[in-house]
């Protein structure tokens, strides 16, 4: 039996949630709930990037003061990831905002949030 | 796919098809569990934080500077995009012609509705989170924090204003000046990397942390200080810090980080405030004319 | 040993996937941007317990206020219930 | 232990604040309505617990910095921000 730490139990989250996300994105039929699926898809992954620099017993990347910046080096997180993710957290925000605008605008044209009848091309 | 053929067999079949992902995502990720090299990690771990104490800021603006700056283009491109798909009557595409361009509705939310309390308490909230975001930023290379953070706190009072008075927002950004601001910003950032360029030949170069003031690294032997001693007289160290450890007391500078950071928050309060602008009130000139 | 931080991180994951289940099956799709909003709040939570206090605010803003925001705009321009 | 200073003057803690300062003015000169000196007082407390909670940067044991003990301090950067905004109302007009 694998004894289950926080770096663990994260990464199944993370899996999960990509999963879910997948799952949503292949199987819905309701476009603003593909964005919402596709949004969940991005958490699972900026989930796992983090999770990959996790030190067990370490300390955040900050220094404080009082602390023995000797020590810093070896015990702080790994910050790659957190580095990506923060962009990437940002960014998802404008390319939700460019989806929730097309989808605006196909409902214009279509007069219909599902998938398959914009995918038939009927025009309202 | 449509979610009632997915009854019977084919339901069946996608649910063992997810947990099929389900197993190969969770095992090639678990086998990453206490695995990960911490490589190069702990050379970043020790130089980083006499640049600034915060090793994401650093890390972010300093490392990955030129990296940054032209990420920060892809939310550009994000509220770009949506102004086009939104008000298209600005451009007109030639495949379709034949539709009326979409007029942009302008959603007005109903304000008589909302609780009195509320209503009064909006201006105070939102003030409040201004200051924030502006605390956020002004301790971005010192604590948690940074440009996007503070942008992120700046986009999300200017939705909460929207809300809550409608046309009567109390944060009144105009199209005018988020475009103003966000251009601002991002010749902030990019024009920050000149003077490295010119004095080292790499662009972005963390010219105030190295040149400005050498030396201040300690067990590092600094360059001689190329700016001349009248300005640094002049100007003094303006983000000169003290770091008291426990091991003694040590002196760093974040150089440039702390302005382009600020260059960073213009650029997403451009660009964010902008998309929710067009979302809410769409993109006509006759509109902004009459506000 | 299991202690009290390893508990609260299992029922923030287990938050993170009922919220993430919740959200794809409601049909009303405003609910559907609020429980998103929920279930990254406890992401937030994760992203402080990973060492990352920095990602932890900016997941939190991004989650309560401005990803429901645009898709509750997006909503409010098209339509609320999800047709049959 | 760490001795609380407040000279020399370091820098970088003057610079936050005005850095705060400046951009609050600046978007302070975009809010539109009047606010009552009520509302404006009871903003400038609200400033003034919302900092208590905040507390300054951490890197600092200085009086600029806002530690007016080692367990007690107040972000004065947070502090500049709202009086900034007030300014920059001022400027616009709004002020009634």
């Amino acid at each position: 039996m694998i004894e289950i730490n926080l770096q663990l139990l994260c990464f199944m989250a993370a899996a999960l949630l990509v999963v879910i996300g997948l799952g949503g994105m292949l199987f819905l039929d309701n476009i603003i709930k593909k964005i919402i699926a596709f949004t969940l898809l991005s958490d699972g992954v900026n989930l796992a990037l983090v999770t990959l620099g996790y030190v067990e017993g370490g300390i955040v990347s900050i220094l404080e003061p009082g602390t023995s910046a000797g020590a810093f080096p070896e015990n702080a997180v790994l910050i790659f990831g957190p580095g990506i993710v923060l962009t990437n957290i940002v960014i998802g925000v404008s390319t939700t905002a460019v989806l929730v605008a097309v989808t605006m605008v196909l409902y214009r044209r279509y007069g219909t949030l599902k998938a398959s009848k914009v995918l038939k091309g009927e025009r309202k | 796919m449509d979610s009632k053929g997915l009854k019977g067999s084919r339901g069946i079949i996608a649910v063992i098809a997810l947990m099929i992902i389900f197993v190969g995502v969770s095992t090639s990720l678990l086998q990453l569990n206490g695995n990960v090299a911490r490589g190069i990690s702990p050379e970043y771990n020790e130089l980083a934080p006499y640049e600034a104490p915060n090793n994401l800021a650093s890390w972010v603006y300093d490392y990955r500077g030129f990296d940054t700056l032209i990420e920060t283009g892809v939310i550009y491109v994000g509220a770009l995009v949506s102004v086009l798909a939104i008000g298209r009557g600005i451009v007109r595409v030639k495949g379709v012609e034949g539709d009326a361009p979409v007029a942009p509705s302008s959603m007005e939310f109903n304000v008589s509705t909302l609780n009195v309390i509320l209503k009064y308490f909006g201006v105070p909230v939102i003030i409040l989170l201004v200051a924030y975001a502006l605390l956020v930023l002004t301790g971005a290379a010192t604590s948690g924090g940074g440009g996007f953070q503070c942008g992120v706190i700046f986009s999300s009072a200017y939705l909460l204003g929207m809300i809550f008075y409608g046309r009567k927002n109390p944060l009144n950004l105009s199209k005018k000046f988020l475009i103003a601001i966000g251009g601002v910003g991002w010749s902030i950032y990019a024009l920050l990397g000149l003077p490295g360029y010119l004095t080292t030949g790499y662009w972005q170069y963390n010219v105030g942390a190295d040149l400005w003031t050498s030396g201040v690294i300690p067990g590092v032997d600094g360059m001689a200080a190329v700016v001349p001693d009248i300005l640094r007289q002049l100007f003094g160290d303006p983000f000169r810090l003290l770091l008291v450890m426990s091991d003694g007391t040590y002196a760093s500078t974040a150089g440039i980080v702390p302005l382009i950071n600020i260059g960073e928050a213009f650029n997403v309060i451009g660009a964010i405030c902008l998309i929710f602008l067009v979302f809410v009130y769409g993109w006509n000139d006759e509109e902004e004319k009459s506000r | 040993m299991i202690d009290a931080f390893m508990i609260i991180a299992y029922v923030m994951v287990v938050g993170i996937a009922i919220g993430a289940v919740a959200a794809l099956l409601q049909k009303d799709l405003l609910r559907a941007a609020f429980l998103s909003g929920a279930e990254s709040i406890a992401l937030a939570f994760l992203f402080q317990a990973l060492l990352a206090p920095d990602l932890g605010l900016t997941q939190a803003i991004v989650a309560t206020v401005l990803m429901p925001g645009i898709i509750i705009i997006g909503i409010f321009k098209t339509r609320r219930h999800e047709e049959e | 232990m760490i001795e609380l200073q407040l000279f020399p003057a370091l820098a970088g803690e003057v610079t936050t604040i005005v850095i705060a300062l400046v951009l609050g003015i600046l978007f302070g000169t975009r809010f539109q309505g009047g606010m009552s000196k009520r509302m404006v007082g009871m903003v400038f407390g609200l400033s003034i617990i919302a900092a208590i909670l905040f507390e300054a940067p951490i890197f600092t044991w200085s009086l600029i910095a806002g530690f007016i003990n080692e367990d007690f301090s107040i972000s004065l950067a947070f502090i500049a921000a709202t009086v900034g905004i007030f300014i920059g109302m001022l400027f616009r007009g709004g002020h009634e």
